[in-house]
């Protein structure tokens, strides 16, 4: 199993679970981040003060999936957090040991 | 039985009518008169029974009865509703005054840290009782219970009247005066507040404001409202653009200096790093509060309201107010655009109650043209003193300084352009007067402050914040 | 022409005159007769001409104009003027204690849970529009339609006069007495949104407070205000401790016994979970609007002010409220800071509004230290009292039973210190019998309650949140 | 000295009493004449001193004298008295109205998404701002300087009366009536900044401000409240259901249209996004608010208070406006849940407001349960009209047509059952005319300023957000 | 050593710390994330306008241990976080190659 | 690739970008956590009850670099974010199988 972690535009987040859903792939977890990669941030005047925003505002979403889905799933989430501007995002790819389902005590791939 | 003995008397008010009235008119006339003596009669008679009611004697009742014709016929209700109506006009005015408390608060909650937040709020409960205590236990005598011409007034609490004893010789019941100069006494410690927010220590800025109220404010208030020398000498500050808002600037200033700027707040190589406040909303609602209250606190400073003449000026007073609010609004918000390309608008905040600080020293002469050039005047001047309070390294967390200090002495100084029995001079001779005393006055305090209790928490505490280091309660907290 | 025919008539009043006065004063006192009469006849001529035209017989205009006269000269524009202030003062009242609803809504959407606001929000629109409809509907003349010394009124819709109908004989307008009394039913029912909050099923609630508002405050309110049996007996409460506050508190106390605490809120070995509330400004607003909305509370139930004694003592009202809101404060962080260290900030908040409840039995009679005293120790029993209620499961959202019932019972009892005209045992009396009544009726309507409808929210949907169960809106929704 | 002049007329005064008292009475009569002559000559000599002491003529100064004793005779401090109600009716309602400044800001603020916050806090300072100066530069002259019957007044500024010399003639003060209408063209353009919020371009929203508040609105209430063609006609509309509210509806309407919807609000099959708000209890607050100044909307637009007659029906309009609100939010409430089984909050919030906003046509006449009816229609309206417009893909962010336009028009048409002075026809007229012009020309206006400015922000803004697009300040922002 | 990754109902969040606690694992991260998996999200009303919720809320734990930990430690979890409803949750275990503890620099095991 | 991931205190967020910035990582994602480790949470009293704060507010940054770059990023971060006080946080390390940048699809250490 494969822990695929995507860092996407906010405004993607439908885009991305849609595509998974077309793939069978029922599960994920996101939270709100801030980051910075190529996208570098910008400067705001605030009361008269110059200050660098070096963090924009990111969605991280988690997918933990069968390591034969992960290419299929980076695919599509690639294809729908992209919208070809800087600041699209990465795609990380861990290695899943275990996977447990805590309701039901099922582990591995019946777990996600 | 009572008509019979009025016969004669109607007789010859009768004869005399007959003589001066034609026949139409003498009817009514004749009526009229009559009527007239039943009814001053009946209120004579009214009079003089409840007096004796109460035990009075003849004599006394008989007083009371002439009195009450009297004050019938001297149409003296008109003095009686000049009175209702000049403390009510205290009263709304207070009520309004008491209510920027509420904006105060608001304005600086938002425009504060989120972790400061909760410290913020406790500190605009605690000044604005402190300073309705300290203004009760000497401030009031202070401030108004000195001779004219005088520096200070008397270290005295100050007494009203027993209920249903107040006779309102001054015009206006004692009470509502108070009340509404104590709401004054409490906005300038509010001005103190937000310039210190962050850092201050807690109890160190209330002991400061037990001063500010209970003596500084009343002291420099005495030589001019409470008809001390610069009175004397033709100063004048209609409703307080250097008396209140200057001077909470001042005392501002002072702490600034004394207590030293945030934490990270200044780099070493000029760097100033922006703190950007919790809530807009919130700040945003602080001003529509105090542009509200600003209604009672210039408009009731025309200290009367009842003759036409007196409430024709509070509504002159009320339009100037709103739109040298107006100007200092679209002045610094064209101004913002200009300099920084987008619209901060806590600047355009800042601008609208610098619009009004402005005026404040003389909302009544000026005419619409002039208030909404001496708002805007205002407007801008907070757009520019904000980045160079800055670069000077003075840390004013919501604009205090520039908003009421600086906007309070263009305000005053400004003031001879429309009022003809006003001088440059001497607007600046009070100027210079008030703020001396008040800023040296203030940096003893501070620096007295700062030798005992210390004026800012630990370095420590002011990262964690003072909402857990001091309140304990966080204002938003999460799960 | 009518100067001719007054000609003669003049002459004599010269002649009287030339006898009375000396040359200078003569020439005044000629003019001035003169001009009174032309000025009498002027107004008792255009009334009856008015009269004439609305088609009246030439009697009734000659008696108009005799009136018109007659009115003038009796001054009885000080009668007008005093209905006109009366009826005022309660207009002003009224949109200020309205105003209130507002503040229990910042302060309770304050002091709950994130999950919990918009419902907190929502039952606040709720009851303060319920109450309005019911105390229409039949509170007031539940209250105010009994006989003296009765224990309830009629159960009949109320019906203001026509337009432009109302005499104001009572001394004020009909439509502004309703108005005024109703915004106090609304702050009862507010009382008990807040202490039974994040738990309590929406329409359960607002069935409870049909009857709060529409029977249960109505009738003990005809026992005092209405001229029932304790106003007979000498009970006193000025502006309702008893009658609004104590009544939301024992209302409340009914609720959050029968409904339960919070889940989670105690733990099985007398462990207390702390449940910090969602936002301190918010929260803090809401004192604020409460502060401001209590000059509206105390100062217009002086009823009066069309005379210099009344709006005198409103005056000193307002004073006097002002402070025993700052000693509660004050009190409260003194106490806060000596037992627990740290400045909780919501007890500061509960200190102001206690203050505030302890002096509104007799917000008139107390010297300022006297209303210090009264609203200092109102502070110091919430800090005190917030502590025992958590020891006794008694879980109360928001403070409003040591606020609105303790610092209540507090100040109704302490009313004989400072008025001369009341006796502890009646105050004693009035407040156990509206206690009882209130507490009792209350229970049986929550107990019917949760017999049929159901009075808490399931597990499940408490634990989600009321926003997400049963508004199906998020307070702060996030991405 | 003077008692010793007066010693002659005392004698025959006493003669004459003689003659028409007994004796008790005699005493009292006696005192009551001499009194009443004191007293006026007091009143007549101080009159004239005073005229003397600023270097009136001896004439001038006995005419003085005589003017004083004649007002104080004719008992014309009711006059006197009757202009300072009306005037200060004008300034409470002012200053309630312009209050709503801050509800329509806290309502806006809280129900725009979080990234579009301090771009909404902004726009409503700027409105307001420019609504000001905008109806003194030209607005009140284009409103209230026409011909009787007329289409449009003049476009010049407009002048208040020096310090202390408005005399009130037209029983109030001018600028008091200014200040009070300025308030009512700010509400206006509320309405439409919340309509077409996060999307439009601040400086294109600013300069359709500018033509509203200084043409659109005044020429439309030109026609009715400047006595123009509609009042002639009879069309009635007592505080402005149709005059203010629904043409701000019509400007908002026109647009929602021109601008378009939100990126995102309306996919392509028919799928509606739901954007919730930032802040249901600010949204709530304003709504509060809202309610508050409405009291000053409706009650102030009776337009005098110096009579019985006059307070009574401003008390009437106070009971009504709050109960039809009650009753909108009360039935919004239950037709929310009928429909959707959970409550949500904003469509309470706005069914309260189209109850106001429905009864603001005419707030005096209907009775309580006609008040009731019209205002819970007023809330069921917007229950149904929010989810129409969605369909109907016009993306109005806060609900401002269903409640401005949509209950404005339903108030203004149901005029008619409760005032037998008005005709339906006539209604319609009124409604068809100024919706018709409004609609046209605001379309006229965003249509000019989409070919030139631009009306909306770049895709990519709006999806950041225009707060940090154009305003560079988040509202809350984070770590 | 072993990053154990929890995403629990917010619930059951003093639970959980109690049960790792009573193991003597002294230390976890906690963040607030949306999530959704078997158990779907529902449809709510707005202002009359339908709409998805597809993401609940959920809380995600990590925690690092070391790899004898483990089983015990999932257990605890699993028991702790353990409603019998669906949206329970998942514990995905990752293989953590390296602990430093900041101020002291201690690595490995001693540094959990 | 190594995924580092570090607990930090709020107030190092600065030093710790700067420090990696001058090692020329271009690239990282931070979130808001909470967590405990031998910094225990403390009391708070609410309204007179004393309560438990178990949890204290973190940072957590995520850093994907190539492996080559692990020893110096680690030492750079525990150098900015050491304050030699309790609370300092911890940096943990994992395998990072494969990274993707979703604008242009380029992996491996093209996409960091
Ligand atoms: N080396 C990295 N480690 C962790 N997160 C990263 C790294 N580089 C980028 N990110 C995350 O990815 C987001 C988008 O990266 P960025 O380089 O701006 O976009 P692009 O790949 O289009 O150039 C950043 O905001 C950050 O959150
Ligand atoms: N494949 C997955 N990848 C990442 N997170 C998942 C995955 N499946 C579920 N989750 C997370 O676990 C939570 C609970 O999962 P869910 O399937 O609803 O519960 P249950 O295991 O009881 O059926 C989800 O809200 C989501 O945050
Ligand atoms: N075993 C662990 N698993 C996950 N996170 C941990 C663990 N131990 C500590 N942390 C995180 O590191 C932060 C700092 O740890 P702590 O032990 O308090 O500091 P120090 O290393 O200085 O003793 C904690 O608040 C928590 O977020």
């Amino acid at each position: 199993m494969k822990l695929l972690i995507a860092i996407i535009k906010p405004s993607r987040l439908e885009e991305v679970r849609t595509a998974l859903t077309d793939l069978d792939v029922h599960g994920m977890t996101v939270s709100e981040v801030k980051g910075y990669g190529r996208q570098k941030g910008h400067s705001e005047i605030y009361r008269g003060a110059e200050y660098a925003v070096n963090f924009l505002p990111k969605l991280k979403i988690e997918i933990a999936i069968e390591a034969s889905q992960l290419a299929a799933a980076t695919e599509a989430v690639r294809e729908a957090a992209n919208s070809g501007r800087i600041g699209d995002g990465k795609i990380f790819v861990l290695d899943l040991e275990q996977a447990t389902r805590i309701r039901t005590g099922e582990t591995g791939a019946a777990a996600l | 039985m009572t008509s019979i003995i009025k016969f004669p008397f109607a007789i010859l008010v009768t004869i005399l009518a007959l003589l001066a009235f034609s026949q139409p008119a003498f009817a009514q006339g004749a009526d009229y008169s009559a009527t007239i003596n039943t009814t001053l009669e009946a209120i004579g008679e009214a009079a003089s029974s409840a007096a004796l009611e109460e035990g009075a004697s003849e004599e006394e009742a008989a007083a009371a009865g002439a009195a009450a014709v009297s004050q019938a016929v001297a149409g003296s209700f008109g003095d009686r509703d000049a009175k209702i109506f000049n403390t009510l006009l205290f009263l709304i005015g207070g009520f309004l005054v008491m209510w920027m408390a509420a904006g105060f608060t608001m304005l600086e909650t938002g425009l504060v840290r989120k972790k400061n937040v909760s410290m913020q709020a406790l500190k605009n409960i605690a000044l604005y009782s402190i300073a309705g205590i300290m203004f009760w236990l000497i401030g009031y005598n202070v401030m108004y219970g000195g001779s004219a011409g005088g520096f200070v007034g008397t270290f005295l609490p100050y007494n009203f009247p027993a209920p249903g004893a107040d006779t309102a010789d001054a015009g206006y019941s004692t009470a509502s005066d108070w009340f509404f100069q104590m709401a004054f006494v409490a906005a300038t410690a509010s001005i103190v507040s937000g310039a210190v927010a962050e850092r201050v220590k807690l109890w160190s800025f209330l002991a400061f404001t037990v001063v500010l109220t209970g003596v500084l404010y009343p002291v420099t208030g005495m030589w001019q409202w409470g008809g001390g020398w610069l009175a004397e000498m033709g100063f004048s500050d209609f409703a307080g653009s250097t008396l209140v808002h200057s001077v909470g600037g001042w005392a501002a200033l002072a702490g600034v200096i004394i207590i030293g700027a945030r934490t990270g707040k200044f780099g070493p190589d000029g760097a100033i790093t922006a703190m950007p406040g919790s809530s807009i909303p919130l700040a945003t609602l602080g001003m529509f509060i105090l542009w509200l209250g600003w209604f009672g606190f210039n408009g009731a400073s025309q200290l009367a309201m009842g003759t036409i003449a007196d409430i024709g000026d509070i509504s002159r007073i009320f339009a100037n107010t709103n739109l040298a609010a107006a100007a200092g609004a679209v002045a610094a918000m064209i101004a913002v655009k200009l300099v920084y390309k987008k619209v901060d608008v806590t600047m355009v905040i800042n601008g609208a109650l610098a619009g009004l600080v402005s005026i404040t020293a003389e909302p009544l002469t000026p005419s619409v043209p002039a208030a909404l050039f001496i708002g805007a005047i205002g407007g801008v001047i907070v757009v520019f003193a904000i980045p160079i309070l800055d670069r000077l390294k003075l840390d004013d967390v919501v604009g205090a300084i520039p908003v009421h200090l600086f906007a309070g002495i263009w305000g005053t100084l400004i003031v001879p352009l429309t009022n003809p029995g006003t001088s440059y001079v001497t607007q600046l001779i009070g100027i210079l007067a008030i703020g001396a005393f008040t800023f040296v006055a203030s940096s003893i305090v501070w620096l007295a402050l700062k030798a005992t209790l210390g004026v800012r928490v630990s370095e420590e505490d002011e990262s964690l914040g003072l909402d857990k280091a001091e309140v304990g309660v966080e204002a938003y907290p999460e799960f």
